[in-house]
């Protein structure tokens, strides 16, 4: 683990507005993350955490305002839906992603244990390490911006455990990330901001 | 230069280069023509007769509609010609309300020998030109009446 | 559907209001025009040299055919505009063109087949004009299919924009497939280099007919724009105040 | 360019796993070939005729079948997401999965066609304007479809859809496709030229394909 901050990258949103189904679910969302920063949005069901954090994650055009990145190509999404294929295996799904993100498979396959797994087709494996095997690709992308929705949905606490001290990891290294969850989560000195419809 | 912008030079360089192929097939293709139907000369200039069914237009020559009875019904037989070649044609059927000497028309059919075919259909091919009877009368008095070709 | 919708971002108090005014002035034209026009094309026209009677269904026919490729067109120039500066009437418009221009298509189809048996000898040709035609009145059921099947209408307008910009490759087939290749169809008559090769008492009827047709054109469109905002309106005034946009407090 | 060359070789590759579309859409080729033949009867010269004709239709509607594949299990399990933030340019992206879908279902139905072609009664000189018909228009059939497919991508049942708005783009490719067959096997010197505006038909299709895929499915990522 290199020492000095390896990333050096800011996203910024100003007032921010996103629609779903033509209707404005979020308006006037004005936000800063950078270096080292987490922000977790919390928020009743249908207050609009995933479609603002599609919006922030550069997926869905917002119809007010605008997200900016310091830096192209750093930010990486990873939604409820973990983006693998079923009927490709672990590994088969860690090299695709690696040769999309011009990266490596590297630790993600170790970082989420996913080694027992690796030859196995994600559609066989338990939701568990269906969800270890998404968040993996957020350490393999290298970027520096992780934006995840509901990071711990169906983790046991070994893997929750292993979400947060990556995500430390990650912060130490100069890496952002925004999450939305509803399940506690340990990221010290995380700013907490509130969706109230 | 970032990854993003190298790819979008390759996409539009592709872009042209494929548009610049598209438009110099387009025109190849247009220059040797692609028809609903031959002219006689086309025809003429294939060599060898088709063997299997085709369309031919052109105009009925003047003077060259000809009717026979035959036991399966009525025959009428007529030239159709372009100006550089003519083909006779024979056709058991309906002719519609516009056929007539010096008219175009579309017929389809086999060739049946080097100049000769049976048709099992003759369309009738209407110009552009659009006026009263007596306007063309005396266009046609006049001289200054111009057959138009068909199939230009 | 829902309290803030992108349609509120555009104004369209000014457009009910010009619409309001155009609208009887559109149908009375269409109408007085149409009326005028067909008594041209029936009694008051000389039968041509050649097609005698028959050449009245082309007041029909050609006008028809013209406002199918203009439809088309003002459907794709509008989807442009919508899809470029996001103004939401110019996606009503394009949604609400379609329908007509399909019924437009139909008609110079139709009345074109109703030409072609007693002139041809056939009522349908395979031709590059027929085809091309027949292909138009089918991209425009694909455009309305699309429409109606994504439910969420915003993301439907951008959909079916870019659907009417890619099918208006076919406007120029249509438009010049006579002149590339050898068709049954005739070349055209009226606009083409060297004038008209129609004569004078006949163009008469076909430029009635052809004002009747855009006016008819324009009273329906801003008729069914009109009841389209409403019925957005409407399902909007529907769910006044159940969702407000949520915004984000620092806890 | 290596994220290129992946997804074209993922999509390639889950074609032909269990539940790909790519052996469902062969058999569907030959099936609707089989029950042509079946329906003309025993005239052996007509159906030399008509044969071109009826592959070209047959070959259409195999790919017709199988467009539904080609973005919605994507968007379903979330790696249209992954494919939109990636490195690449999404157009390029559109292109390498129009592409992977020429191989898994255009190129197979290519190279089933010299069998299926001796159930149709052509042979020898007819069998190359037939395949050099597919070669050059069955990518286009693959390019056009996509753009359907990626303009459907958020619709759970849009196989008619697809068909609707696809046939009337569909008709250029299929007309000199099957016209450039059957001017070949009757050494009709209208051959070239159909095959041209083949040619120019599927480089038009290879333009526009991607941009406006891409562009239709931003609006389909969320």
């Amino acid at each position: 683990m290199p020492d000095a901050a390896r990333y050096n990258v800011t996203l910024s949103a100003r007032d921010l507005a996103v629609a779903r189904g033509g209707r404005v679910i979020v308006d006037g969302v004005n936000l800063s993350v950078g270096p080292g920063e987490a922000v977790i949005f919390r928020g009743p069901n249908g207050a609009g955490k995933t479609t603002l954090l599609r919006a922030l994650a550069g997926l869905l055009k917002p119809v007010a305002g605008e997200v900016t990145v310091s830096d192209e190509d750093q930010t990486v999404f990873c939604g409820v839906l973990n983006g693998g294929k079923p009927t490709l295996t672990v590994n088969e799904n860690l090299r695709f992603w690696a040769a999309l993100y011009s990266a490596r498979v590297g630790e993600a396959r170790a970082a989420f244990g996913l080694e027992p797994v690796e030859r196995r087709p994600m559609r066989e494996l338990s939701t568990g390490y269906q969800r270890r095997l998404g968040l993996a690709r957020l350490v393999l992308s290298g970027r520096a911006i992780w934006i995840v929705d509901e990071p711990t949905a169906g983790l046991d606490t070994a893997s929750t455990t292993a979400f947060e001290r990556l995500l430390a990891e990650h912060r130490a290294r100069g890496g952002a990330a925004i999450l939305a969850t509803h399940e506690p989560l340990e990221a010290p000195n995380a700013r907490t901001l509130e969706l109230r419809p | 230069m970032s990854p993003k912008k190298q790819q979008r030079l390759i996409l539009f360089g592709g872009i042209f280069l494929a548009a610049a192929a598209a438009v110099a097939l387009t025109l190849f293709a247009l220059r040797g023509s692609i028809t609903y139907f031959y002219t006689p000369s086309e025809l003429a200039a294939l060599g060898e007769t088709p063997s299997s069914p085709i369309r031919l237009g052109g105009l009925v020559a003047d003077g060259s509609v000809a009717y026979a009875k035959a036991e399966t019904g009525d025959v009428v037989s007529f030239t159709i010609e372009d100006g550089g070649s003519d083909v006779r044609v024979h056709f058991a059927g309906l002719l519609p309300d516009l056929f007539r000497e010096g008219q175009g028309v579309v017929v389809q059919g086999r060739m049946t020998g080097a100049r000769v075919m049976t048709a099992d259909n003759v369309l009738a091919k209407h110009d552009e030109n659009y006026m009263p009877k007596e306007v063309a009368d005396a266009l046609k008095e006049q001289g200054v009446w111009k057959e138009d070709e068909t199939g230009s | 559907m829902a309290t803030t919708t992108l349609y509120e971002f555009a104004n369209p108090v000014r457009f009910e209001r010009i619409a309001a005014r155009v609208f009887p002035v559109a149908l009375a034209a269409a109408g007085l025009l149409g009326a005028v026009g067909l008594y041209f094309a029936l009694f008051n026209s000389p039968a041509d040299y050649q097609q005698g009677d028959t050449v009245r269904i082309m007041y029909v026919h050609v006008p028809a055919a013209w406002m199918a490729m203009f439809c088309y067109s003002a459907m794709a120039v509008s989807s442009t505009a919508g899809f470029i500066w996001k103004h939401p009437l110019a996606d009503v418009a394009a949604k609400e063109t379609a329908p007509i221009g399909a019924a437009f298509t139909f008609l110079a189809l139709f009345t074109g087949s109703l030409w072609g048996k007693p002139m041809w000898g056939a009522w349908w040709a395979w031709d590059a004009r027929l085809t091309s035609v027949l292909i138009l009145f089918f991209l425009y059921l694909g455009y309305m299919a699309l429409w109606r099947a994504v439910p969420d209408k915003t993301r439907a307008a951008k959909l079916a924009a870019i659907l009417a910009i890619v099918g208006f490759v076919n406007i120029p087939i249509i438009k010049f497939s006579v002149d590339w290749w050898n068709s049954l169809h005739q070349p055209a008559s009226v606009l083409r280099a060297g004038g008209p090769s129609i004569h004078p008492d006949m163009l008469t009827p076909l430029f009635l007919m052809i004002g009747a047709y855009v006016f008819a054109y324009v009273a329906l469109l801003l008729a069914s724009m009109r009841n389209e905002l409403t019925a957005r309106r409407l399902a909007r005034m529907e769910n006044a105040g159940v969702h407000a946009p949520a915004s984000v407090v620092e806890r | 360019m290596s994220g290129f060359l992946a997804v074209i070789a993922r999509d390639v590759r889950l074609a032909f796993r269990a539940g790909g579309g790519a052996l469902q859409a062969a058999a569907f080729f030959a099936l609707t070939i089989v029950l042509f033949a079946l329906a003309v009867g025993p005239d052996l010269t007509l159906m030399s005729e008509i044969a071109a004709p009826v592959l070209w239709t047959a070959a259409l509607l195999a790919t017709l079948i199988s467009l539904e594949q080609i973005y919605r299990p994507d968007r379903e399990d979330g790696s249209l997401d992954v494919l939109a933030e990636t490195n690449g340019l999404l157009a390029l992206t559109a292109l390498a999965k129009a592409i992977a879908h020429w191989i898994s279902t255009g190129l197979l139905l290519t190279a089933a066609t010299p069998v299926l072609a001796l159930l149709l009664n052509i042979e020898g000189d007819a069998l190359w304007p037939l395949l050099l018909s597919l070669l050059i228009g069955a990518p286009g059939l693959s390019l056009i479809g996509s753009f359907a497919a990626a303009l459907t991508a958020a619709l759970p049942r849009a196989g008619l859809l697809i068909a609707i708005i696809v046939s009337p783009l569909y008709a250029p490719i299929l007309i000199f496709g099957a016209g450039a067959a059957s001017a070949g096997a009757a050494g009709d010197p209208q051959y070239s030229a159909n095959l041209a505006l083949l040619g120019a038909s599927s480089l038009f299709a290879a333009i526009f394909s991607p941009l406006a895929s891409a562009a239709a499915l931003r609006f389909n990522l969320d």
